[in-house]
């Protein structure tokens, strides 16, 4: 792991860590505010180090909370699509036939839909939420870990250690699961690591069109869409979300990148 | 010729595929065009009559059958919105969008060539660790924000170009090239948000296409004959680097196409992506399909593009004819 | 010297004591450690070892074609000029048209992209000062020369559209048109078939001695090496371990290493029962190397004194080894 | 001329980002030729006054096509193509008398054929229309007659006091459209009428140009021509309107101290004529208790919403109309309730609820009172009033949840035909179009629930004889008591939380003359006289 990797490492665990701890404290309501107050926002302070928004609510107080919500709609639709693209992508590389012709069929559908018409649609179709974000993130993007996944298994399907445990007889599922998965995990890895910072844009898309995370939760991308009508008055509650999501985006990209490396050093090593 | 033929007959399929998913996708989402209208004052026997006129009290399959049958006859139909032909209301944005894309996929490439191949050959030096972490920001910035801050510094406070729009319409009499340069004046800052994180993500690859390439034995006995590094790079690496370069730009072309739309958004640039977006949300079907098919059709041939130009350049895969 | 009695030639090239090592953040890896080499003038000398004692780095540090992370020592004296304080571009001039290279796996080796006919004109007028036209002509005498059927169809064919065989024929063809003074031929044959193993082996031959080119031929099959070659170094996990005629290192193998090697060679003859002694486990790694004498962790005869001391190069019997063992 | 949507939507906060549609304004002079630059906001849909349904498409439909009659500044109706009318004595037939010497831009006379062919279109079924609605009273069509060329003649089913003020909309020329299919009609791109300017160029998604008419009617407009740029983005128009590119554009409350910084500009203030209000289901626990609502209207600080939304510029509702209109009682005659948590609180214990001790919300037989307020996604400030909201009714022990929805979605559930309708309450702005006190009737009468314009299902025997009886009275004043009782009804039944009325808010450039009084119309509604200053 490179320098960046381990910063970027150093960088995710404490952003994780605040988001995970601070929302367990009792002591702040990220979303209150007296609203029989002027309400505009106030540049940074001793009071509020990062500024306060529109609402004279706590930037940092959302930022961390704002984490919480992008880290989980990162990681969780990633997961989803992972999980989808490498269930698709087994079945068809290992089945092959018209179960590959059909669900290749349908990645090509997919991939050619372009994507923000999928979400949009999809989106509007159910009452904006977290979940429906995350599950909207995850159901459009299994498309290139399925295809990843059908590669690998289809190489992997031609070496002889496959074909040597169907000749002790090892039936398809343990197969699939003890001698085929286990060899498809480095580059999934590497996909799921990339795809959450990915996940995290797609997310702040979504809310920049109003379409993402609800108020009064904050996500990165709804303070971010909230800004923009603050941009020249109020620079700063731009520039911390936008900021934010840019270094977490690539934290995960330097980490996959490194992950990459790794795993590629450590095949040919391997071979 | 028949690859050809068998790739063309096999996008038929994919397309009938690509319009069924999403018309019903379509159909499920809740409302119609006629929702746009619901207002207290609008008696309930006018909606009910617009509907009927429009042929949404039909089933699913009825009006995709419709309109299919609609489009293989070359009708696209007409907006709900507008009343305007389908195949005018694109013909009228797809010039801008074709203009802003192939505008910067040109400069993308360009920069990336050259950025990629040195990063690349400067494996591990100073400058590829700059450009590597440059390219990485890139990639993570969010593309609006990116737009946003780009309007404010450039637009606003240095006044060197305009907010918005696609061309200054006091123009329209002056002579071809000055409406020309008036274009490109209003194109330059949707064109920098869009080549900042298309350079970005494309010069990655790039690198790691030339380093793998660089580490091949036919590169080292080229230099084992004394051929020069300039020859070795722009000649023996280059071309091969081509190669997975233009298998990531056919993949990333409905990207390009969908993902120009934030920036047509910001930069109101009278593009497909805004035409299209602004029709989900008004439930336009015709529009909305009409843009789909145009999408699609330009992703399926850049992707036989793609194809054809990597049997060009790589004598290992079948030749056409 | 004994070198010189046997050859009684000057030689080309003189490598000193070199040692070449891969830096990286984590480890350091030296992969040639203290080698020294000469090849004589019109002679073909062999560079056998297992893969993984540092062959190819060798010819790698001859050539100046290491990765930017490797650092290199010692001298590699070519005709009295050290290359390794040559500027680079001193080195390409030097590269391909004095000193030219052929690998193991030839479709590698040729740019797939480009027709074979591309490379060899590219290469010819790199090397000559002639047209276009004259380099077409050139170049397919040569893929005549290297008995290449259909030359002229041949020429505009991609590398993909020739067999192994051939695509070394075509390397040979490149290395003949530059005519270079010496060859660093690294496993040329290794990724052949025997029959067509043979016909290169006769080609390079052939081409050696009409243009009486020096030759260092790498590979790991002694057989291969003692067939054809006018002197031996035997190559262990970075070290010369011995070196000498091939008849003396084949019938009078001094190194157990070498002996060893010798006795792995599997004999057709089932009359002939040699005691057969594999070698045992597998070859360190360079980033572990052994103390003492680097092979004793495999060497059935190994004294206590080879787990600590160095074993130096000395004259036994016919060649030079290095060992404790009397 | 307001659109329906806008009417909608239009609810202040888009209609904030829109309100330059209706007004207009100049820019700085890099051309000889006197051209206003006004932003449009979105690209229009049909430039045809029959089918338009959009505000982008109203603004340019209101200066191409002249209508019957037209509202000025006052909101009064003053006759446009109409000379004079007469009405007969039991209301039901009007006679109107066109001006002579009109021509469509084309050169084409103007003619009561015109007319006639104008309302038989807008009643053919086969027409995409939501203007149908408007002329036919009870299920019966107006009938219109032509009398001679310039003479023409509606009977009505039944006495309809608001019929005048339904006469604003464009006249279409017969000659051009008759025997097309209006619904896809080139027409509808490149209109002709007998407005005051000439429809020049529409590029689609960039901009729309007019050229004076130098024929018009009221004699030929100063200006040479108007352009009227598509930017969606309100803060894209400001930079722009600060840039010059826009000679006017709407202002966001928070920006304007930041623009009358500006030498060049002027701001204008004027009154919309709309409200923002939350809309309670009565027909649903909890709100179909009176004391409750009641409750929560005096849990929210309205001035203080005023003052953190508009930064003051609005002021309070009380009632679904609007003081500038002739209908709106006196202060003295309006049901305030105004904010007193205390007051809130009392009424809510007098239901029986308890605080909770760990959540302090309000309960009753272990239910918390709580809802869900479900808002439309799309205006941010929208969004941030629903937060304010929650904020007062937290600290009355009410837990609101903010549902925010697609617009078609949103829509769909408020338009639902099920009783009740599936949801609590609904944060919307309404707008007025026409400007008579019978557009409450839409909304408030029995009949129209579930079906129709009234969407929370609020049910009254007096609300509904009160507004059956105001809409076939002619007189103004008996008109006005009996509204003034309706309104004092809707004041005491709290079917809504009414909020304030807005003020649009525009930023137009010194040299732009000839602004007419600022009203609810803009500041642009005498356009023929206004001139651009060098």
């Amino acid at each position: 792991m490179s320098k960046k990797g381990w910063a970027s490492i150093v960088f995710l665990c404490v952003i994780g860590g605040l988001a995970l701890v601070v929302p367990m404290l009792p002591f702040w309501d990220p979303n209150s505010f007296d609203p029989n107050l002027l309400l505009e926002p106030h540049a940074p302070s001793w009071g509020h180090w990062m500024g306060t928004d529109d609402l004279n609510r706590d930037l940092l107080l959302r930022s961390i909370y704002g984490a919480q919500i992008s880290l989980l709609v990162g990681l969780v639709s990633v997961f989803i699509s992972i999980t989808v693209g490498t269930f698709v992508g087994l079945l068809a590389g290992y089945f092959g036939g018209w179960v590959d012709t059909l669900s290749m069929r349908l990645v090509d559908i997919m991939m050619a839909i372009p994507a923000i018409f999928l979400i949009l649609t999809i989106q509007v179709m159910f009452t904006p939420s977290i979940w429906n974000v995350i599950l909207v993130i995850g159901f459009t993007g299994w498309m290139g870990v399925a295809r990843l996944v059908r590669s690998e298994v289809l190489s992997i399907k031609e070496r002889s250690f496959i074909t040597a445990a169907r000749a002790r007889g090892i039936g398809t599922l343990s197969l699939i699961k003890r001698h085929i998965l286990p060899h498809t995990i480095n580059p999934i890895i590497v996909a799921a690591t990339l795809g959450v910072g990915g996940a995290i844009l797609t997310e702040s898309v979504l809310s920049f069109l109003g379409l993402g995370v609800q108020p009064p939760h904050a996500s990165w991308g709804n303070m971010l869409q909230n800004s923009l009508n603050y941009m020249g008055d109020a620079p700063w509650m731009a520039i911390v979300p936008g900021v934010l999501i840019t270094l977490t985006v690539v934290s995960f990209n330097f980490i996959g990148d490194d992950l990459r490396g790794y795993f590629q050093h450590d095949s040919h090593a391997s071979r | 010729m028949p690859y050809l033929i068998k790739r063309l007959l096999s996008a038929i399929p994919l397309l009938i595929g690509i319009t069924f998913i999403s018309f019903s996708l379509m159909k499920l989402a809740p409302g119609d065009a006629t929702s746009m209208y619901r207002d207290p004052s609008i008696s309930q026997a006018d909606i009910a009559q617009i509907r009927s006129n429009l042929g949404l009290d039909q089933p699913l399959v009825v009006q995709y059958a419709k309109w299919l049958n609609n489009t293989i006859h070359g009708n696209l139909g007409y907006s709900f919105v507008t009343g305007e032909p389908t195949s005018k209301a694109i013909g009228d944005r797809i010039g801008a969008t074709l203009l802003l894309s192939c505008a910067s996929f040109g400069i993308i490439l360009v920069i990336t060539f050259f950025l990629g191949l040195w990063s690349g050959y400067k494996k591990g030096s100073r400058f590829d660790d700059w450009v590597t972490i440059i390219t990485f920001v890139g990639m993570s910035i969010p593309t609006f924000w990116l737009g946003l801050i780009l309007i404010l510094v450039f637009s606003l406070t240095l006044n060197v170009f305009p907010t918005s729009g696609y061309s200054n319409p006091f123009l329209s009499e002056a002579s071809s090239l000055v409406r020309l340069g008036d274009i490109f004046h209003h194109m330059t800052l949707p064109l920098l948000t869009i080549v900042i994180g298309g350079v970005a993500g494309l010069t990655r690859y790039h690198r790691f296409g030339i380093i793998s390439i660089l580490n091949q034995d036919y590169i080292r006995a080229a230099r084992a004959r004394g051929i020069s590094e300039s020859i070795i790079l722009f000649k023996h690496a280059f071309k091969n680097a081509c190669l997975p370069i233009i298998t990531i730009l056919g993949l990333s072309l409905p990207g390009l196409i969908s993902g120009s739309f934030v920036v047509e958004y910001i930069f109101a640039w009278p593009g497909l992506g805004q035409l299209g977006v602004q029709a989900v949300f008004a439930r336009d079907y015709p529009i909305i399909m009409g843009t789909l098919l145009m999408s699609s059709v330009l992703i399926i041939s850049g992707n036989l593009l793609a194809d054809i130009a990597y049997a060009k350049i790589d004598p290992r895969i079948g030749t056409l004819s | 010297m004994i070198l010189e009695g046997i050859f009684n030639t000057i030689h080309m090239l003189h490598v000193n004591d070199l040692q070449t090592t891969f830096i990286s953040k984590k480890e350091s890896v030296t992969a040639v450690d203290g080698v020294s080499l000469r090849i004589p003038k019109g002679k073909v000398v062999g560079l056998v070892g297992e893969s993984g004692s540092g062959k190819s780095v060798t010819a790698y540090s001859i050539m100046g074609l290491l990765p930017a992370h490797a650092k290199r020592t010692g001298e590699i004296l070519w005709k009295g000029q050290d290359l390794t304080t040559l500027s680079d571009k001193k080195l390409q001039s030097i590269r391909g048209k004095e000193i030219a290279l052929i690998l193991q796996n030839p479709l590698a080796a040729l740019n797939p992209v480009f027709t074979v006919g591309n490379q060899l004109v590219e290469t010819i007028m790199l090397h000559h000062q002639v047209s276009k036209e004259e380099a077409t002509a050139r170049a397919i005498e040569l893929l005549k020369r290297v008995q290449i059927p259909d030359p002229e169809k041949r020429f505009y064919q991609y590398p993909h559209e020739f067999s192994l065989g051939m695509c070394q024929r075509v390397m040979i063809a490149l290395t003949v048109s530059m005519m270079p003074e010496l060859l660093i031929a690294d496993e040329p044959t290794a990724s052949l078939d025997v029959t067509v193993q043979a016909q290169i082996m006769l080609l390079l031959k052939e081409i050696q001695a009409q243009d009486n080119m020096s030759i260092l031929f790498i590979s790991h099959d002694l057989g291969l090496i003692a067939q054809n070659c006018d002197y031996v170094y035997i190559m262990y996990l970075g070290h010369i371990v011995e070196e000498g005629a091939p008849s003396a290192i084949f019938h009078n193998p001094q190194h157990p290493y070498t002996q060893a090697l010798i006795h792995a060679i599997p004999d057709p003859n089932p009359d002939n029962k040699m005691e057969t002694l594999p070698i045992q486990g597998d070859i360190p790694s360079p980033m572990n190397i052994p103390k003492g004498c680097r092979f004793h962790t495999r060497c059935p005869k190994a004294l206590d004194r080879c787990k600590t001391d160095v074993p130096i190069m000395q004259k036994k019997g016919d060649s030079i080894s290095a060992c404790w063992l009397e | 001329m307001n659109s329906i949507r806008q009417r909608v939507l239009g609810g202040i906060f888009l209609g904030l980002l829109f309100s330059l549609s209706a007004c207009s304004s100049p820019t700085q002079t890099a051309q000889s030729d006197a051209i206003l630059k006004l932003n449009i906001g979105a690209n229009p849909s049909f430039l045809n006054p029959v089918l338009m349904t959009d505000s982008a498409s109203s603004s340019v439909v209101g200066l191409v096509f002249d209508g019957l009659f037209k509202r000025n500044e006052d909101l009064d109706m003053e006759k446009e193509l109409v000379k004079s009318y007469s009405v007969s004595k039991d209301g039901l037939t009007y006679t109107f008398r066109l001006r002579k010497g009109v021509k469509w831009h084309d050169g084409h006379p103007f003619t009561a054929e015109d007319v006639n062919y104008t309302f038989d279109v807008l009643l053919d079924p086969k027409t995409n229309t939501v203007r149908r609605g408007h002329f036919i009273i009870n299920g019966n069509p107006i009938i219109f007659k032509v009398i001679d060329t310039h003479t023409i003649q509606a009977t009505l089913p039944q006495p309809f006091a608001p019929f005048i003020a339904t006469l604003d909309m464009g006249i279409l020329p017969k000659h051009l459209l008759e025997g097309k299919d209006i619904n896809t009609a080139d027409f509808n791109r490149h209109p002709i009428g007998t407005g005051p300017f000439i429809f020049k160029d529409w590029k689609s998604g960039q901009f729309v140009t007019l050229k004076k008419n130098p024929h018009y009617f009221k004699g030929a407009p100063k200006l040479d021509g108007i352009l009227m740029k598509i930017i969606p983005d309100p803060n894209t128009a400001l930079m722009a309107l600060q840039k010059n590119e826009l000679d006017a554009a709407g202002i966001p409350a928070k920006d304007v101290p930041k623009i009358e910084k500006i030498s060049y500009l002027d701001i204008y203030k004027y009154s919309r004529l709309n409200y923002s209000y939350i809309g309670l289901n009565v027909k649903k626990p909890p709100f179909d208790n009176l004391i409750l609502r009641q409750a929560i209207d005096h849990a929210i600080n309205k001035p203080a919403i005023i003052k953190s939304i508009l930064k003051g510029y609005g002021e309070v509702a009380y009632i679904p109309s609007h003081p500038l209109s002739w209908a709106y009682p006196k202060s003295s005659d309006l049901v305030k309730h105004d904010y007193n948590p205390q007051t809130s609180e009392t009424l809510i214990q007098s239901l029986g609820y308890k605080r909770h001790i760990k959540t302090n919300i309000y309960e009753k037989e272990g239910v918390p009172l709580s809802f869900t307020l479900i808002i439309a996604q799309g205006s941010p400030e929208t969004q941030k009033m629903a937060q304010i909201i929650q904020q007062y009714l937290i600290t009355s022990g009410i837990k609101m949840r903010i549902q925010v929805m697609e617009w078609s979605a949103f829509l769909k559930v408020i338009h639902s035909h099920q009783d009740p309708k599936p949801f609590d309450a609904v944060l919307l702005g309404w707008g007025f179009d026409i400007t008579d006190p019978d557009d409450a009737y839409t909304s408030w009468h029995s009949s129209q629930y579930p079906k129709g314009g009234n969407f929370n299902g609020y049910q009254s025997a007096k609300a509904d004889r009160l507004l059956e009886k105001g809409r076939v009275t002619i007189s103004q004043k008996k008109r006005k008591k009996i509204y003034t009782e309706f309104f004092q009804t809707i004041g005491t039944d709290t079917p809504y939380i009414f909020l304030f009325h807005p003020q649009s808010i525009t930023g137009i450039h010194k040299r732009v003359k000839g602004l007419s009084k600022p009203g609810p119309a803009g500041i642009l509604t005498r356009i023929e006289q206004v001139y651009l200053e060098d």
